[in-house]
């Protein structure tokens, strides 16, 4: 395969590359050294070219680490001193808005060669230190005062949507069965192994009505992106070329009481849909749907938003199966934030990486059958920002 | 130490008073300058009754720092009975189990003691309230 | 004027308004409130259009107020609910590094109308706090951890080149008569007087041989440009046009003694060049030049490694007032960082806004005579970042 | 609390352990994983002798968080004899003048006390070094 034969425009915008650390403890591992174990896993998976600019999505390394300036540190430390480095921070949705820059800058064609880099580290502090780290994500004079935290808020949105449409206890286990069977061949994931509906009945609560498995393990990681303009490929990778169809980042309020409907996630609605647009698809057309399951009511609500479900039905397709990696929406297919983990402002590079694994058809047995098309998106705090991306493979329809 | 900056948020925080737009005559709470319905500017203050009703709600029990001491606590998403909606904690809650759209009202309490000098930051939470025959 | 008289192509990218609030201690502001004084000065300043995106630049909110995700926090606060809304963050660079992301957007095709803000609160906490929030743009693993501070680093930056040039004790002197003598016009200004030699001869060290009037004042403040795309302006600006005619951020290392030589600021050097280059301009087509002077230092090294002086010469053209408003290469017209107000990682959209209030003649007393081109260039943390713009007036040369 | 963090910094700030570039024979500290001569990978350890001279110095009267307690306190740009510089305080500083280009000596001292329950951090600070004739 060629490069001419795929190339629908000379300026679509390419991933020619994705390198990801294992999710997890990684105590022995600095935040540098993290995002190199990406890059470095990235620049033997593909043919590496010096990218001109390296877009850095990280969320808590200046309250964590004390730790800002990123691009240039991250730059530096993997041998790319002197490129165009900065650091995109839309807290859990950093991951994508890092990749839509790289996209427009490609597009502008100012830059030829980009290089996201999601990394977050998150075992240097205290459980407590963590949960106020995560709740500058949050409205700090009107929430995080209040002693609120992420959990707590998908928890008020958990219990509303419960009370609005009367749904039985086990509604949303789906959702974690799904993201924990499919993490079971993923080998970048935290937890590899299947969990049975009784483990999901039997535990524990860590905010009523969110369960140990309604939620995702927030732990240390690292992804990486090789974006490229099809008229700067130097060579052609060795993979199928996958292009960007789409890319939207949409912000709403930061705080969850600010919203006069907490149950309607608009800014997924309006990314989702700006995607859908600029890729003239619709959701019956997505093979499947890397969403922000960082708490299952999330990936409810995303389904629901995004046009996959009507609303207070999107709980329905998590346990009637059709979100299985061979069912009608596939999602999560490699184990999600719930059972990959979640790497906070890396989430949406890890989510890019995975789809483009599919679309190449390198997902191994996590491999969604004939995938063409596929959606990433991940949310900041909640929805306040969600940033869509819908990816092609280049042979495809 | 953010002593500037609670004490900018008293009035809103110990009184409950908030905005009303004139244009649109929507109620705002927090406050904030421009009417998230018109767009308009809004400065006009409003007091708050300080009642509403538990729209959702849950319990926190691993706190972040600043509220290790309290934890377990419960948080709640409250509709004043003037529109807007705000974050709380619920207190003085006794036996009585909460509900959606149990009634509750204001009432002013510590939120947290505030870095390593323990200044004390006040503010609004939320209690049971028992409906009264006139409303 | 029309527009049709002054485009030079359809696709060029212009800077249509901007907005300042004063530099200084707002202990009644806080962060959104202040970003908003902004965006209001901006909305009646210029036809206002509601943009589709947001870039914010901040450094600081994370750390000292517990606040990120101020994309989505301020698009909502400013009444700009559901548009595309991030934060970037490069440090001292910040500002500049935002206006490069709204450019590259434009450029893009993909954004018409780009709103840029930055925004820094620094008064909430303890000089103690502040001076820790500071040194996270340095490597805090091997630099902050040592008690380094960004104004130690500037003065070991100050002593080598004083050691190594053999230079007299007042070489620097002239950096900070010229800022406030600027600032003396400028309403936005936090140090609106002029200081005499003797002044500044007798300061008092703040980190020897860095004095008083040697460092910038951090203080609050917020700036916002809104920037268009020709083809995409709705009406014509009741000002002459600006064209950001180059736009680059050049990172190097971190850490200061990762550099081969400390003295070289090879990031203002390349990205000097980069922005010249792209400009089809020498230095000496530059009629003022706002430079990043949080540091004495830092606007001898930046007059070196830009171009308008040779090695070990830069702070000549201070002595020989060759910086002065009506000279040969103006700096700081506006007071600079040392005299308005440093304002962290707001600084460069401070510099932009001053620097097209100069090409549209608006600068009053502050004017620099027959102004038609101007370089603005802020820098993070010594050097590790530098963002460089160069805008020309439409109806220039 | 950063236990983690600085356990795994203790071999280059106890021992002042570094890297030697097994490509271009560059001399690395701290230690990073590339050589940032030549951008090969360089993890071969190398011991640093602690010997080195002042590059620049100033004092710092307004510290950090953290830091406080030790203020004022005289911070350097220290050149390796081994080619790489770093940064450090300087300690045992006596009534000498420091100057540019003054002999120096690595020695392990506290940084730090860090975070609230007053973990310890220590580290290389530099002293001055009398030259000795066989050098
Ligand atoms: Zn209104
Ligand atoms: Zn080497």
């Amino acid at each position: 395969m060629t490069m001419a034969q795929n190339a629908k425009t000379p300026n679509d915008v390419l991933i020619i590359g994705v390198g990801m650390t294992p999710v997890g403890e990684h105590w022995e591992k600095s935040l540098r050294e993290l995002a190199l174990d990406a890059i470095t896993a990235l620049r033997t998976d593909t043919v590496w070219v010096r990218p001109q600019a390296l877009y850095v999505a990280n969320m808590l390394a200046p309250y964590l680490s004390g730790q800002t300036q990123l691009g240039a540190l991250l730059a530096d430390f993997a041998g790319l001193r002197g490129i165009e480095a900065i650091t995109i921070e839309a807290a859990g949705a950093s991951g994508g808005a890092a990749a839509r820059q790289a996209y427009l800058a490609l597009a502008s064609g100012m830059i030829d060669i980009a290089l996201v880099v999601g990394v977050e580290k998150v075992t240097e502090r205290t459980s407590s230190e963590l949960e106020a780290a995560l709740s500058t994500s949050s409205d700090a004079d009107h929430e995080a005062v209040h002693g609120i935290t992420p959990t707590a808020q998908a928890a008020l949105l958990m219990r509303r949507y419960m009370h609005e449409y009367d749904i039985p206890d086990d509604a949303f286990a789906g959702f974690s069965l799904n993201a924990h069977a499919n993490a079971v061949t993923n080998p970048q994931a935290m937890y590899r192994r299947a969990i049975q509906i009784e483990n999901y009945l039997n535990a524990p609560m860590v905010s009523e009505p969110v369960n140990l498995f309604d939620a995702a393990p927030l732990a240390d990681g690292a992804a990486a992106l090789l974006m490229a303009r099809t008229d700067a490929l130097p060579e052609s990778p060795p993979y199928p070329l996958v292009r960007v169809a789409a890319s939207s980042v949409i912000s709403s309020t930061v705080a969850l009481h600010d919203r006069s409907d907490p149950l309607q996630l608009e800014s997924v609605a309006e990314s989702s849909a700006q995607a859908f647009q600029q890729a003239g698809l619709t959701p019956g057309d997505i093979d499947f749907f890397e969403l922000h399951d960082q708490y299952s009511i999330f990936a409810a609500l995303s389904l629901e938003a995004a046009g996959f479900a009507t609303r207070g039905e999107g709980w329905r397709l998590a346990q009637d199966g059709a979100i299985a990696k061979d069912a009608g929406i596939p999602i999560c297919t490699f184990g999600g934030s719930k059972a990959r983990g979640d790497t906070g402002g890396a989430t949406g590079i890890y989510q890019l990486a995975e789809t483009t694994l599919q679309l190449q058809g390198r997902a191994g047995k996590n491999q969604v059958p004939g995938a063409k098309i596929g959606m990433a998106q991940c949310l900041g705090a909640s929805g306040a920002t969600a940033a869509t991306h819908i990816l092609c493979r280049e042979d495809g329809p | 130490m953010e002593i500037s900056r609670h004490w900018r948020l008293k009035r809103q925080r110990y009184a409950l008073i908030g905005e009303v737009c004139p244009h649109c005559q929507k109620k705002i709470f927090p406050p904030r300058d421009i009417c998230p319905e018109c767009s308009e500017d809004a400065r006009t203050l409003y007091q708050f009754s300080g009642r509403g009703e538990v729209y959702s709600y849950t319990t926190v029990y691993q706190a972040p720092s600043g509220y290790e001491a309290n934890a377990p606590y419960t948080v709640a998403l409250v509709k004043l009975v003037e529109g807007p909606m705000l974050t709380a904690q619920l207190t003085d809650l006794g036996d009585e189990p909460i509900e959606v759209g149990m009634p509750v009202e204001m009432v002013t309490r510590k939120l947290r003691s505030d870095g390593e000098r323990g200044m004390l930051v006040y503010g609004y939470k939320f209690r049971p309230r028992l409906i009264e025959a006139s409303e």
